[in-house]
């Protein structure tokens, strides 16, 4: 084995090595934080009761302004009132429901049918996947590793005569 | 190169010609059905490697010095192709850093470009490198009639390169650089490579002149290697700017 | 010069495509539908209306094809050119596949839009564009049952795209101004029976 | 006047003067044929000045080998002992007279970007305007910032030029032509960055962040192409040194018998080589965008100014490695000389380097905490950012175990190093506290930030660079720098630098901003402002006296031809000042190069002793 290819396969070694470290202790403490945006998107279901739009029509609030939700998340609205209700792009014929995927993050404001104030707000955070942490991951990592592999030359250098400065 | 003849090695020559002809058009063909962009990232990757490696010779880099004394011609060979190499390295950051913008800028959208013309400036630059290898093998093996000949065809297919660019496309695209995000990330890139090319046909021609007046020789030809090396590198440089520009994702709206 | 490192790049190139295709493969087998599903359909309102022809159209005259229906007016300037526009789009790029679609735009301007008025403006954009309209007595129950608000000056309040199968049941609403790429990929999933 | 012509840089200057009023000569005839308002001052001013500096390095005459070649002719190194001191002042290239010419260069722009410095210095001491325009401070801060950034890096490769070839034992750098040719870059390219005072100025901070730059005065185009041009210089100057330290050592200088200033050297040129080129890219993307509309950062076109960030970070982080890095050399190099002990743990010393500049490539987005990253990524370069401790602590470790119970004498240069480590630890511990996004979030842009700049810079940089220049100002005049001036100039600076910038911190601390000409009386901060402005002053002074020194030493300074410091180091074991190709006999390493004091240890053997 040639010492360039040494060379790098130690590197390598290392630079993993640093990665699976940082990756470690990355997600420890993310268990132990215990982040609330960090669910996995799923479906969540908006109910639209029996007589919703007689109470509308005199005023009352039937079902709260607004929801929160994370990038991916599905919002499924049931209809169960007896005329046709419309939220943003989305309408829903009596007994059926209509869903939209939240695929952007950002706080909307939908016009709807279902509310006295004819709006509807939806605030969709940006949610904290595996990918950000697998990058945060490698941020850590890299420079862990290369610490670790330049000073392992060092602590048992490759071979007597390698230490050129091209290492 | 000294252990395998001459007819041999061109004709590898000819068939790394082949093999990068081939993933151009693979590339070219997954764009225009499917439109990957993670397979048009890798394959330019493949060429990279393959031009890397068969005409621009890294491997020299990592021979052995035969002779220590540093006086000598063959030594201040192989520091100056050192050089060279570090300052490619260096060039590389510039093109980097563009990819870089051009990813955070425009995303998998690609400005509106001809398909043609880009795939046939493409071809173009293909071609001159491979006659830039030839010329160079020629002139290792001391053949000056086609180490001449091959060099005239890369230098006039760096200027055809040149004109295909910058006297056709960017006359002929529907925006300018101050149109939109997508006309400047294309002007700038383009405009950068474009200068490199612009450099690399003047250290071509000087080449030529001098070669014409048989300043080189079998032993001695940095120069026409270090021009055919910055050569390579310009159209390694295009194997990214290409997908980059006119392949990748969809048309800016 | 060996040729190992040749050999290398045709094997990597082999493995880029096999990737490429499988991965495309795997996509198209299992397609996302851009569109806001309505589960389970409910059976469209079927409507009875005239067409810039003059002549009467049934909704169930278009049973066995997918229907689009918009509902906008002519002297619209911003939203139903623009939705019209995309509409054009998607039918030629469906292509073949086009003619097993129908694009109804149900006027919300009876006052201005006559037939006359429809055919012209459709003539822009379409010849296989159908333009509906008839009295505002026919036509209010029509909005009302797509949920449709109409303000007297014919301008739509919310407008979206309904999309009715073969069978006349609304499957699917969209947006105004959505990107006509969605629409497209469904409609072709839809119709080779993905 | 025919001889005044036969001095390159005035020849130079000429000849730049030329091009540039060719330069908007030639912009506005193109304009008027293709038919736009003939005059555009902004257009006219980048193109002259680029057209100049062009016009210069021909006009010096640092191409015309280059020019020879390509006209196919024969081209050979001319005898230069003949011109005496006229070579400093024309294209030499000798890696000796490159570097003392780099040396002056760069006093000179420091010289320049502290008066900056004193001018708004005596403007803060009270609050209100005194005597400055907002525009006038601004411009002087900004300038005062990247003019001795540019000096700084000009002064490392003075060092690195004048310093690596003769420790490989090499006859010159690996590309002597390249390397005259990247000075005579540097010259132009800090004319042109001067020359963004008389086009209006720049209100950007050194930083020069779109969209601020976006809609600066048209001298920030002069900020950007002279950075720009000075980086060409450094990239080209640090190609050559990476080159000269692999391919031309002395037989036996093994990568672990490498002295440690060229390990630092090594180090700094793997960055300047790389990274620069972002910072020239990011800085000719802004030019772009002000002269062709491209909308790169201009959020309006949809750009990204964040964008711009990134990649000025990328280079302008492991930029202060840059200029650090071979500072720290330099101490490592001085302290076993003065302390007659062995360098401790020096394989440990030559890695760090490598592994400060590695790291540095890895942390820059902890610039931008408050510039709106993902908040989840702050933590990884916070992390990565603290872990550049650990090799810088190694180094102290190791300068501490040098000194411990070393014979240590206290010349000039001795002094200046050991201010260097404590200036240095002041800047050190003073960095964890701006890594942390906790308490940068209320630490960055205050001049705690300023404060702890200052420190690394001074740290660093200045002072092993004044030990350097006492210490190796024999070798290059065969003279000795006066002791006593010496001293004076150390007990001028030091302490008034250490009360400097402490207070600066404070003061930071107390919510003082970064870059603001006024600050609010109600801050309580103004007496600090006296007391920082008397102590920027003393410095000031005691650079003053350094440069009396510098000329009364240069012609009547006591001789010193031998190896006065008793240093290991090859150039010191013949006679000063250096001959003129280095070594007439060539030499090798047999030994360890930092065992000082240890009987019958020999580092370096002249074939001649065989």
């Amino acid at each position: 084995m040639s010492l360039r290819t040494a060379l790098i396969s130690r590197m390598l070694f290392f630079v993993v090595l640093g990665v699976v470290l940082a990756a470690f202790i990355s997600e420890v403490a993310f268990r132990l934080q215990g982040d609330t945006t960090s669910r996995d998107p799923q479906t969540i279901q908006l109910v639209i009761p029996r007589g919703t739009s007689e109470k509308v029509a005199q005023g009352q609030n039937v079902l709260p302004a607004g929801q929160v939700f994370v990038v991916g998340d599905v919002l499924q609205v049931k209809n169960e009132d007896s005329v046709t209700q419309t939220l943003g792009p989305l309408v829903i014929p009596p007994g059926s429901s209509a869903s939209m995927k939240l695929d952007k993050a950002g706080e909307m404001n939908y016009t709807c049918s279902f509310q006295p104030s004819q709006s509807y707000g939806i605030e969709v955070q940006q949610a904290l996947t595996f990918g950000m942490r697998l990058q945060a991951s490698l941020l850590a990592g890299l420079p862990l590793g290369v610490l670790l592999g330049v000073y392992s030359l060092v602590v048992k250098p490759l071979k007597p005569n390698t230490q050129s400065p091209s290492a | 190169m000294e252990h395998s003849s001459k007819s041999s090695v061109l004709q590898l020559g000819l068939l790394v010609l082949g093999a990068l002809a081939v993933l151009t058009a693979v590339e070219f063909a997954i764009a225009l059905t499917v439109n990957i962009w993670q397979a048009l990232a890798i394959i330019p990757l493949i060429k990279a490697g393959l031009v890397f490696y068969y005409y621009m010779h890294i491997y020299r880099l990592f021979e052995a010095d035969k002779d220590v004394d540093r006086e000598s011609y063959a030594y201040k060979l192989a520091t100056n192709r050192l050089g060279l190499w570090l300052f490619l390295i260096s060039d590389s950051f510039i093109f980097g850093g563009l990819m870089i913008s051009r990813i955070n800028l425009l995303g998998l959208t690609r400005p509106e470009l001809l398909q043609v013309l880009g795939l046939a400036v493409t071809v173009v630059l293909l071609i001159s490198s491979f006659f830039a290898n030839r010329a160079e093998v020629s002139m290792a093996y001391g053949h000056r009639r086609q180490f001449i000949l091959s060099l005239t065809v890369t230098l006039s297919l760096g200027i055809l390169f040149l004109i295909g660019v910058v006297g056709v496309e960017w006359q002929l695209a529907p925006f300018g650089p101050e149109t939109n995000l997508a006309g400047a990330v294309f002007y700038v890139m383009t405009g950068f490579h474009a200068f490199h090319v612009f450099t690399g046909v003047i250290f071509l021609a000087i080449v030529l002149r001098n070669g014409l007046r048989g300043l080189y020789s079998a032993e001695k030809h940095w120069a026409v290697e270090a021009s055919v090396v910055y050569w390579h590198f310009i159209d390694v440089v295009w194997f990214f700017f290409y997908p980059a520009l006119y392949l990748i994702g969809t048309l800016v709206q | 010069m060996n040729r190992k490192p040749l050999v290398i790049a045709m094997l990597l190139l082999v493995v880029v495509l096999i990737a490429t295709f499988g991965y495309t493969w795997y996509k198209s087998a299992h397609p996302a539908f851009s569109g806001s599903l309505i589960s389970p359909p409910q059976a469209a309102y079927a409507f009875s209306l005239t067409s810039q022809t003059g002549s009467t159209v049934n909704l169930s005259d278009f049973r066995g094809k997918y229907v689009l229906i918009f509902f906008g007016y002519t002297n619209c300037t911003s939203e139903c050119p623009l939705t019209m526009g995309y509409l054009k789009q998607m039918h030629d790029r469906l292509g073949l596949l086009a003619d097993q679609t129908q694009v109804i735009l149900i006027t919300s301007d009876p006052a201005r839009d006559t037939p006359g008025e429809l055919g012209a403006y459709l003539s822009n954009f379409d010849p296989s564009f159908m333009g509906l309209t008839s009295s505002l007595a026919v036509l209010q129950p029509v909005w009302s049952a797509y949920g449709v608000t109409v303000l007297d000056d014919g301008e739509t309040h919310t407008s979206y795209l309904y999309l009715v199968d073969p069978q006349g049941d609304l499957i699917a609403t969209y947006p105004l101004l959505s990107n006509v790429d969605g629409i497209t990929a469904d409609l072709e999933n839809l119709l080779s029976g993905k | 006047m025919r001889k005044l012509y036969s001095i390159g840089l005035i020849r130079g200057l000429l000849w730049q003067i030329l091009g540039t009023a060719l330069g908007i000569g030639i912009l506005t005839g193109i304009r008027l044929i293709i038919g736009l308002p003939a005059w555009k001052a902004e257009s006219a001013a980048v193109f002259g000045a680029l057209l100049g500096s062009l016009f210069f390095v021909y006009g010096i005459g640092a191409v015309d080998d280059w020019i020879k070649v390509a006209a196919g002719n024969e081209v050979h190194e001319g005898d230069e002992s003949a011109w005496g001191r006229m070579r400093y002042f024309g294209v030499s290239l000798d890696h000796k007279v490159i570097g003392i010419q780099y040396l002056v260069l760069s006093l000179v722009l420091m010289v320049v970007g502290g008066s900056f410095a004193l001018i708004f210095r005596a403007e803060l001491a009270n609050t209100g305007l005194q005597f400055l325009t907002l525009m006038e401070y601004n411009t002087l801060m900004s300038l005062h910032g990247m003019v001795m950034i540019v000096g700084i890096l000009v002064g490392v490769a003075a060092f690195m030029n004048y310093l690596v070839p003769m420790m490989l034992g090499a006859r010159d750098m690996a590309f002597p032509r390249l390397n005259a040719f990247s000075f005579w870059l540097a010259v132009p390219a800090s004319l042109i960055l001067l020359s963004s005072m008389a086009l209006g100025g720049f209100d950007t901070g050194w930083t020069g962040y779109p969209p601020l730059s976006a809609r600066a005065p048209v001298g920030v185009q002069m900020f950007f192409l002279g950075v720009s041009l000075a980086g060409m210089g450094t990239i080209l100057s640090s190609l050559n040194v990476i080159a000269t330290a692999m391919r031309l050592r002395a037989t036996g200088m093994t990568g672990f018998r490498l002295p440690i200033f060229v390990w630092g050297s090594l180090a700094t040129s793997l960055i300047s080589l790389t990274a620069t080129q972002l910072i020239g890219l990011s800085f000719q993307m802004v030019m772009f965008q002000r002269l062709f509309g491209m909308g790169f950062f201009d959020p309006a076109k949809g750009g990204n100014p964040i964008l711009f960030q990134h990649l000025f970070w990328f280079y302008s982080h492991p930029a202060v490695y840059v200029f650090v890095l071979p500072g720290l050399g330099i101490i490592s190099e001085l302290l076993p000389v003065f302390a007659r002990k062995p360098l401790y743990g020096y394989k440990w010393v030559a890695i760090s380097s490598f592994a400060i500049a590695l790291i540095g490539f890895l942390v820059w987005g902890h610039h931008m905490f408050a510039s709106g990253m993902a908040e989840y990524l702050r933590v990884p370069f916070m992390y990565s950012t603290l872990l550049v401790a650990v090799p810088t602590g190694v180094k102290f470790f190791s300068w501490l175990g040098t000194l411990w119970r070393g014979k240590i004498v206290f010349p000039v240069p001795m002094l200046f190093a050991l201010a260097g480590i404590v200036v240095f630890l002041l800047g050190g511990l003073t960095g964890p506290p701006n890594a942390t996004v906790a308490t940068d979030l209320h630490l960055t842009d205050t001049y705690f930030i300023t404060g702890h700049f200052h420190d690394t810079m001074f740290g660093g940089y200045v002072f092993p660079f004044f030990a350097a220049i006492y210490f190796w100002f024999p070798k290059m005049t065969g003279r000795r720098m006066n002791e006593t001036l010496g001293k004076v100039h150390f007990w001028l600076m030091a302490p008034a630098f250490i009360v400097f910038s402490t207070i600066m911190m404070r003061t930071g601390l107390l919510g003082m901003r970064r870059r603001i000409a006024d600050y609010d009386s109600t801050l309580n901060v103004t007496q600090d402002h006296v007391v920082m402005t008397v102590a920027g002053f003393l410095v000031a002074l005691g650079i003053l006296v350094f440069i009396i020194n510098a000329f009364w030493s240069m012609r009547k300074g006591e001789v010193a031809t031998g190896n006065i410091w008793n240093s290991r180091s090859p150039e010191w074991q013949v006679s000063s000042p250096m001959p003129i190709h280095n070594y007439d006999v060539p030499f090798e390493v047999v030994g360890e190069p930092y065992d000082y004091g240890l009987p019958g240890s020999v580092y370096v053997k002249f074939k001649e002793q065989e």
